[in-house]
């Protein structure tokens, strides 16, 4: 079926999604451009300047890389639980019937809580419980600050499953394992991933929860941010540019994949 | 621990980032016998005393490393333990105004060793300016919207209380620790500029601060001497003013963690910090940043390592602050007696 | 349907309810009984003493204003999120074909991938007087003096939050919107709707889950955010978690904590009243057949 | 592997909707069973409880006489064709059929065979890959159709299963029913809107209406003796008079309508307030005047039907009956106002319980 | 408001699947008009064209000559009922039926009214207020149904309405299409699986086959001289034969089949090899044997309609054709390989086209 948007409509809703792009675009691009500025003085290069110097220094940034690899190993790991710990939350959610809007209050509780004063308090909950800070306290308090956002995006994303399409399954001999994995899986798949995706990012760029958190290995944006303070050279442009571009690769490669593989489903009727 | 020495003993450093020296440490550790396993702090004190206070940084760290002041609360809460100097033979090479600094000491006992010392006042363009001898520049209208001060208390009420102090005789007795009568006065006197759009942006921290002044955000503004061997690094016309009012000093201080104590480190902790102060470090950190270790050590070690560093250079960094410090000098103070007041007034000023 | 259901979901509800009691409970008592203890001076340390000192100094020096001021930016970055990110969900999800909605998508990530540190910075070189868009704008002959405002105002501040939390709100737009049968779209004009009728009286509800979620989401980050104030308001700006960190500095714990209370209190406060007046916990109830 | 199905006082009420309203009902072990019933009656209903898919607000469901009120839909030997389809939309047309078959443990070449054998049966040959959502109405519903089918199992629910599809097709499906039903020996319940169907495939039938069930017999029998006016007008027997008079006889009657008499047989009250003569069409004939026992009645319409015409003739008070004509018969053409004779052949006239009858007439 | 339809060359490929391939079509204003075809024949496909649901991929679609291809469908004067229903599921039934008025300005009592009358049109009087996600089937089905007859617009485009309704509600719909037909003016065009429908509805009908259309006709034309053996079959006559030979003149054959001779019309190639002989089952008649013309059949099995019975008789080669008779008629019982004949009425057998029979045969 084909929607009629009219071509001023569609001019618009083009004119602002390429606004929307410029605007989310602009900082990580110019920063790219700079980092590839061999100056001190950050600015955009002239074309014969172009040059890799602080990418050559990159390598030797032994605090940025350590912390870089501490933050994706922290990402990873959060986005992995908070995901998980959103999806069974959200199949609980549907599970429930009376007591459904109280664990939804329930769930989205903590996202309320302010960075700062949910890392010192989690962090005094912690020591006073003699547990030491590490990468898995740090963990902690990002799966508690990811989990509301991969929760409700998993929930969005349960409109995809009709109850009808969990009956009919069941009708053919499916056990509520098999309806799960075989039906609600692949269905809210979109929504997994979104969600992968939200906490993944949301622990990456985490700092003040990190901050209190985190044991002697500092994660990048604490790091990111130390380095801003207290002068830093354009080699933290690098870093950027770099992980810019990692995740471009990254992106891509998801995206060609997904080209390739993916089922055009869109309206499931 | 990637970079231990071999039978270097270790200790967690959790400080200010700028005084990690990242590769250098390798050195330090073959001369002293100790590796410090660094840690950015994130250079805001307030987090900081929160995770000393509240927090896990005693379960995790040795030694601390950031602007005095609150040595006397860390101490009063008992999560900081005092040095014996004694076991610091490079204390006694520390310049005296530097063991002078006021709130080092509490009790009687010695919680803070200054490693890091400067003095701060007013980074300009002399391109835009001319020549700056007063904070009066900052409250100038004729340069509204092309000033700046820090987004902090802890400096911004200082370098005014100077201000009135000095130059418009207001009867202020210490401008880093204001009665409250005093602190209203200072407050009013911002909160009146900062209304009348005197000031572009409170700053923030080093990199954004450079920037404030390359990219003529700002003529004038407050701020640390090394942000000007910046921006002359890139090629800026930068001056760092010489104020009739004096400067603001300031400490980066060695605190001894309790943890440090109850794991049984506090020795080696304690030749940690004699490192600091052995000549190796400061010849590096000048080096790296321009910021200066208080003792003559450095030039010493200098003239011993002449291929490594210039000792002329050394000299020079230690006789430009050494200068600054023979006149008129304020000492910043993370924790003046009416503390919880100068927060209050600092909202005030937000809100305004 | 079939079975007990209880056990069920009692056995999917534990591990996240664990999580949350431990990590999420455990700290929120702590913050909650804090905010109504006593700072003392003489420890600089908080003492067991009921006390609402900290909740009396919320009253004081204009500290309500930042808190109401920073729900007002709240309301208004998530709002325009909204505004940006729907017509983006709906070129991507309608408008584009396969590849290019692939492609969109794809690039609606990848600038969350740097540091939102840096990427706020970034726009203190893009912004300011001497910055790329004033540059522009003047070689252009379009303005003859730099603009002041672009930078170290309201406007930066917007612009900086709205690049930095964009995808928080086009994300759980696009997943609401796969769910809406274009047919309805089409029934719709049928009937006589046109795009904006069409997309008022169908589309929107329909995707209202997602209008939430996105809200929600971009309320949320904006109320925590301090960097992006920080490095791009004028003089003095301030947003609620640069006020918990501006006592957070002198050690008031229980002020600290009240405000963050009162804010919990708030927002959580409106989502329950959002909860009452529209049923927001059952917008993702399955409503099919 | 016949399973009986015992339906014992069940009502399933939604909120003041009562769906189902005390339903009893006995489906013999192998019997072809088909529900009929207005829009809205109950079938669907009934169908989710024997399916599993919902549970009764009282009584007992129950296969070859045990209580299945706790047996889970998966692990009932029951297969159903949706009114509502529920295709998976994730699975291709060759997934979505497999996919019972799979969860058996069925793989590899022989789960193609039979995934291709059932899109043969519903003529979709080669279209295996295609994606569910791209499909026709009628397409989609083969698919349905073809993925219950494929599991050939003990009880067969089929609600509405051919609607959407063209008379070929449906005549191709309906054979495909019968023989499906006799290799398979299983319980079949299908849910229509079609006599054709009805009347072709079951064993015995049950006529629904308003969440209670007015008649369960076979087939012949609902033409026979229609339980009431609801029921007779249901299975397509228009005309239905309402006597002015009844003469009662063991079993037989005469009865007046507007002033002229015929005679009928008795299978409901012989009251004339409670009753009313249905006249099956089949058994009228255009008779020549004078004919007995005849009606004289007036042309009041005509309509061409394809293969047939359908006479609409009027009793002085009123009240009409159709008749169908054969379109090229040899009589004819008629206007309107002209007088006809229609003679009745035994049994033409039944008189039965007036119920179901709308107050209107 | 009377609007006519032109469909010029239009085809419409879905990939590799040609949904339409070079349709031409005039439909005249105000007439009714009916789709018929067998699923996936590209029925659905054209009236979203015509609705502005789709643009073609070649061709061009107009209203009374004017091209609307760049007319958006909520301006076309054109409502529809969509085969997918597509109610709107966050509306109440009166909200959905509504929309459209509410769109147009009504508001209040007056559009209050409108809804009601068409919620009584569809029997569902008294389901305003309910959730259109919790009704049975047919219920949705006459929703999708009220929304758009509400509308009265110039096109109504109907796609398969009626199914899944009982057949008296169907009646009574079909009924009410008349009238709305007759009362607005409209162009109706109706898909439908339903001849009965169609035969009675429409002024003129086409067959479709595969995205083309086969036949454009007044629905009597189709009976006959149906333009090939696909049509011919598709609107029920089953019984195609197979001719070994055909001895042609002006306008009549003499056809032979399995030995047996009788007379033909001729509408198609007279060539054995490109034609089959269409039976129009309602020309048989059992006859007493030795009747002239008159064929000797052998029976090989009866079925059970209800009201009739239908007789499957075998050619000498194989080749069969089915007889209704009379439920109870008063000849038989038939027991199999017994001998009847079969008598033709005039017409009886057209010579047609075999275009589009099976290979299979
Ligand atoms: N969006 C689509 N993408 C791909 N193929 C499609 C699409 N829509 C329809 N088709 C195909 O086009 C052909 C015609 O479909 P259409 O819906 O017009 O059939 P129809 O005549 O309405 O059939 P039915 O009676 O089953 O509803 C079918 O083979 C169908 O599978
Ligand atoms: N989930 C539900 N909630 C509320 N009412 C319902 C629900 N399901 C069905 N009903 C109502 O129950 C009655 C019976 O519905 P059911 O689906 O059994 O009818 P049906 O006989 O299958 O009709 P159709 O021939 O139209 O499919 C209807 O009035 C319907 O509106
Ligand atoms: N890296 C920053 C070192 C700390 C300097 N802060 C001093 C501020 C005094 N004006
Ligand atoms: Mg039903
Ligand atoms: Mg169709």
């Amino acid at each position: 079926m084909m929607t009629h948007e009219g071509l001023a409509n569609r001019i618009l809703l083009w004119a602002i999604t390429i606004a929307g792009l410029i605007i989310i675009y602009a900082p990580p691009l110019y920063l790219l451009a700079v980092s590839f500025n061999p100056a001190l003085q950050p600015g955009l290069p002239r074309l014969s300047d172009l040059s890799l110097t602080w990418y050559a220094a990159l390598p030797k940034e032994r605090a940025l890389i350590g912390a870089l690899q501490q933050s994706l190993i922290i990402a990873t790991v959060t986005a992995v639980l908070a995901t998980g710990m959103s999806l069974l939350a959200a199949l609980a959610y549907f599970e429930l019937r009376a007591r459904r809007t109280s664990w939804f209050l329930t769930v989205i509780l903590p996202m309320f809580v302010p960075g700062v004063i949910q890392g010192l308090a989690l962090s005094a909950v912690f020591t006073r419980s003699g547990i030491k800070a590490s990468s898995l306290t740090v963990i902690a308090g990002h799966l508690l600050w990811a989990m509301p956002f991969a929760f409700i995006v998993i929930l969005t994303s349960f409109a995809a499953v009709r109850r009808s399409y969990l009956v009919a399954a069941a009708d053919l001999g499916a056990t509520r394992w098999h309806q799960f994995v075989d039906i609600t899986l692949p269905l809210i798949r979109p929504g997994l991933i979104s969600a992968f995706l939200f906490s993944f990012l949301l622990s990456l760029n985490e700092f003040t929860r990190a901050f209190y958190l985190a044991g002697r290995q500092n994660t990048l944006p604490v790091v990111l941010f130390g380095k801003m303070n207290s002068g830093a050279s354009p080699v933290i442009y690098a870093m950027s540019g770099a992980i810019f571009m990692a995740s471009v690769a990254c992106v891509a490669l998801i995206a060609i994949r997904s080209l390739w593989t993916g089922t055009g489903q869109r309206s499931p009727r | 621990s990637r970079l231990a020495a071999q039978g270097a003993a270790s200790v967690a450093f959790w400080a200010t980032a700028t005084l990690d020296i990242g590769d250098k440490w390798q050195e330090f550790a073959t001369q002293n016998g100790v590796t410090p396993e660094f840690t950015d702090n994130g250079n805001d004190l307030g987090p900081v005393i929160a995770r000393l206070a509240a927090g896990n940084a005693n379960d995790l760290f040795d030694i601390g490393g950031f602007q005095g002041g609150a040595e006397k609360e860390l101490a009063r809460q008992g999560v900081i333990i005092p040095w014996d100097v004694a076991k610091i033979p490079n204390y006694e090479s520390l310049w005296q105004w530097a063991k002078d600094i006021p709130y080092l000491k509490y009790d009687g006992k010695q919680y803070g060793i200054p490693a890091v010392v400067n003095a701060d006042s007013i980074i300009y363009r002399p391109d835009k300016l001319g020549k700056i001898d007063s904070y009066g520049a900052i409250f100038d209208p004729k340069l509204k919207g092309r000033v700046a001060m820090e987004d902090a208390w802890i400096n911004s009420a200082i370098f005014t209380a100077m201000y009135l102090k000095e130059s418009e005789n207001q009867p202020i007795a210490d401008p880093g620790n204001l009665s409250e009568s005093e602190l209203g006065l200072v407050m009013e006197f911002l909160i009146k500029h900062k209304s009348d759009g005197q000031f572009r942006t409170f700053w923030n921290g080093w990199e954004q601060g450079v920037q404030l002044v390359a990219d003529q955000e700002v003529d004038a503004m407050t701020g640390w001497e090394p942000i000007v061997y910046e921006g002359r690094k890139r090629g800026l016309q930068v001056e760092y003013a010489a104020p009739v009012e004096g400067y603001e000093g300031w400490g980066n201080n060695m605190v001894l963690l309790k943890g440090a104590g109850d794991r049984g480190v506090s020795d080696t902790a304690h030749t940690f910090v004699n490192g600091l102060l052995g000549g190796f470090y400061g010849c590096e950190l000048g080096q790296a940043r321009g910021y200066l270790v208080p003792t003559d050590n450095n030039v010493v070690y200098a003239k011993a390592h002449p291929e490594e560093y210039k000792p002329d250079d050394v000299e020079k960094l230690g006789e430009h602050v050494k200068a600054k410090f023979a006149g008129k000098i304020y000492w910043q103070n993370a924790r003046p007696d009416n503390f919880q007041l100068y927060e209050e007034w600092w909202q005030k000023l937000r809100n305004a | 349907m079939t079975g007990s259901r209880l056990p069920i979901s009692s056995a999917l509800m534990t591990p996240p309810l664990l999580a949350i009691l431990a990590f999420g409970l455990a700290p929120l008592t702590i913050v909650v009984v804090w905010s109504f203890w006593n700072w003392d001076p003489s420890t600089y340390w908080i003492k067991p003493d009921l006390s609402l000192a900290g909740y009396a100094a919320i009253l004081e020096v204009g500290r309500w204003t930042v808190i109401v001021s920073t729900l007002v930016k709240a309301f208004a970055t998530a709002l325009l999120c909204l505004l940006i990110a729907y017509p983006t969900a709906y070129a991507v999800h309608f408008l584009a074909g396969r590849r290019l909605s692939i492609l969109l998508l794809a690039l609606i990530t990848i600038p969350f991938f740097t540091s939102y540190l840096i990427r706020s910075f970034s726009w203190r070189l893009v912004l300011g007087r001497t910055g790329v868009l004033n540059t522009w704008l003047q070689d252009w002959g379009i303005i003859h003096a730099p603009l002041d405002w672009l930078l170290f105002s309201n406007f930066a501040v917007v612009v900086g939050l709205l690049a930095s939390y964009l995808p928080f709100a086009t994300f759980p737009l696009l997943l609401s919107m796969r769910r809406v049968d274009p047919t309805f779209l089409a029934a719709a004009q049928d009937l006589g709707a046109g795009f904006w009728k069409g997309l008022t009286s169908i589309l929107l509800p329909l995707t209202m889950p997602g209008i939430f979620a996105g809200f929600l989401f971009v309320f949320v980050m904006v109320v925590g955010s301090s960097t992006e104030v920080q490095m791009l308001g004028g003089a003095g700006a301030s947003i609620v978690s640069v006020m918990i960190n501006d006592v957070m500095r002198v050690a008031n714990y229980p002020l600290a904590f009240a405000i963050s209370t009162i804010v919990l209190v708030v927002i959580f406060g409106l989502v329950l009243i959002g909860n009452r007046l529209f049923g927001l916990a059952s917008l993702f109830e399955d409503q099919s057949p | 592997m016949a399973i009986s199905i015992q339906i014992d006082r069940v009502s399933r009420d939604y909120g003041p909707v009562k769906a189902l309203d005390d339903v009893t009902l006995d489906i013999r072990a192998g019997e072809f069973f088909t529900l009929l019933g207005s829009s809205g009656c109950g079938k669907s209903s009934l169908l989710k409880l024997i399916g599993g898919f919902d549970r009764p607000t009282s009584g007992r469901v129950a296969f070859d006489g045990k209580d299945v009120g706790d047996l889970p839909a998966n692990k009932r030997p029951v297969n159903t064709v949706f009114q509502s389809l529920a295709l998976f939309p994730h699975m291709s047309v060759a997934q979505n059929v497999g996919y019972g078959l799979r969860l058996k443990g069925l793989w590899g070449v022989a789960l193609e065979i039979r995934i291709n054998d059932a899109l043969d049966l519903v003529e979709l040959s080669g279209f295996g890959p295609r994606d569910v959502n791209l499909l026709s109405g009628g397409q989609r519903q083969r698919v349905a159709l073809a993925r219950a089918l494929v599991m050939e199992p003990g009880i067969l629910l089929l609600d509405e299963p051919l609607t959407g599809l063209d008379e070929r097709l449906r005549q191709q499906m309906r054979d495909e029913f019968g023989r499906l039903h006799k290799r398979t020996g299983a319980t079949f319940i299908l849910v229509t809107h079609n006599q054709d169907e009805a009347l072709s495939l079951s064993d015995r039938m049950a006529v629904m209406h308003r969440g209670r069930i007015e008649q369960v017999d076979a087939p012949a029998r609902f033409f026979e003796a229609p339980a009431n006016a609801f029921v007779a007008r249901f299975i397509g027997i228009d005309t239905l008079l309402r006597p002015q008079s009844i003469v009662a006889a063991g079993g037989h009657a005469e009865v007046t309508v507007a002033g002229q008499t015929l005679p009928a047989r008795v299978e409901g009250p012989t009251d004339p307030a409670a009753s009313v003569i249905a006249i099956r069409p089949d058994r009228l004939f255009l008779a020549r005047a004078g004919t007995l026992p005849a009606l004289m009645l007036t042309v009041v319409g005509t309509t061409f039907r394809g293969l047939h015409r359908d006479l609409k003739l009027a009793f002085a008070d009123g009240q009409t009956l159709v008749i169908a004509i054969e379109a090229d018969a040899d009589i004819g053409p008629f206007s309107i106002g002209q007088q006809v004779a229609v003679g009745l052949k035994p049994d033409a006239a039944v008189l039965i319980s007036s119920a179901g009858l709308p107050p209107a007439g």
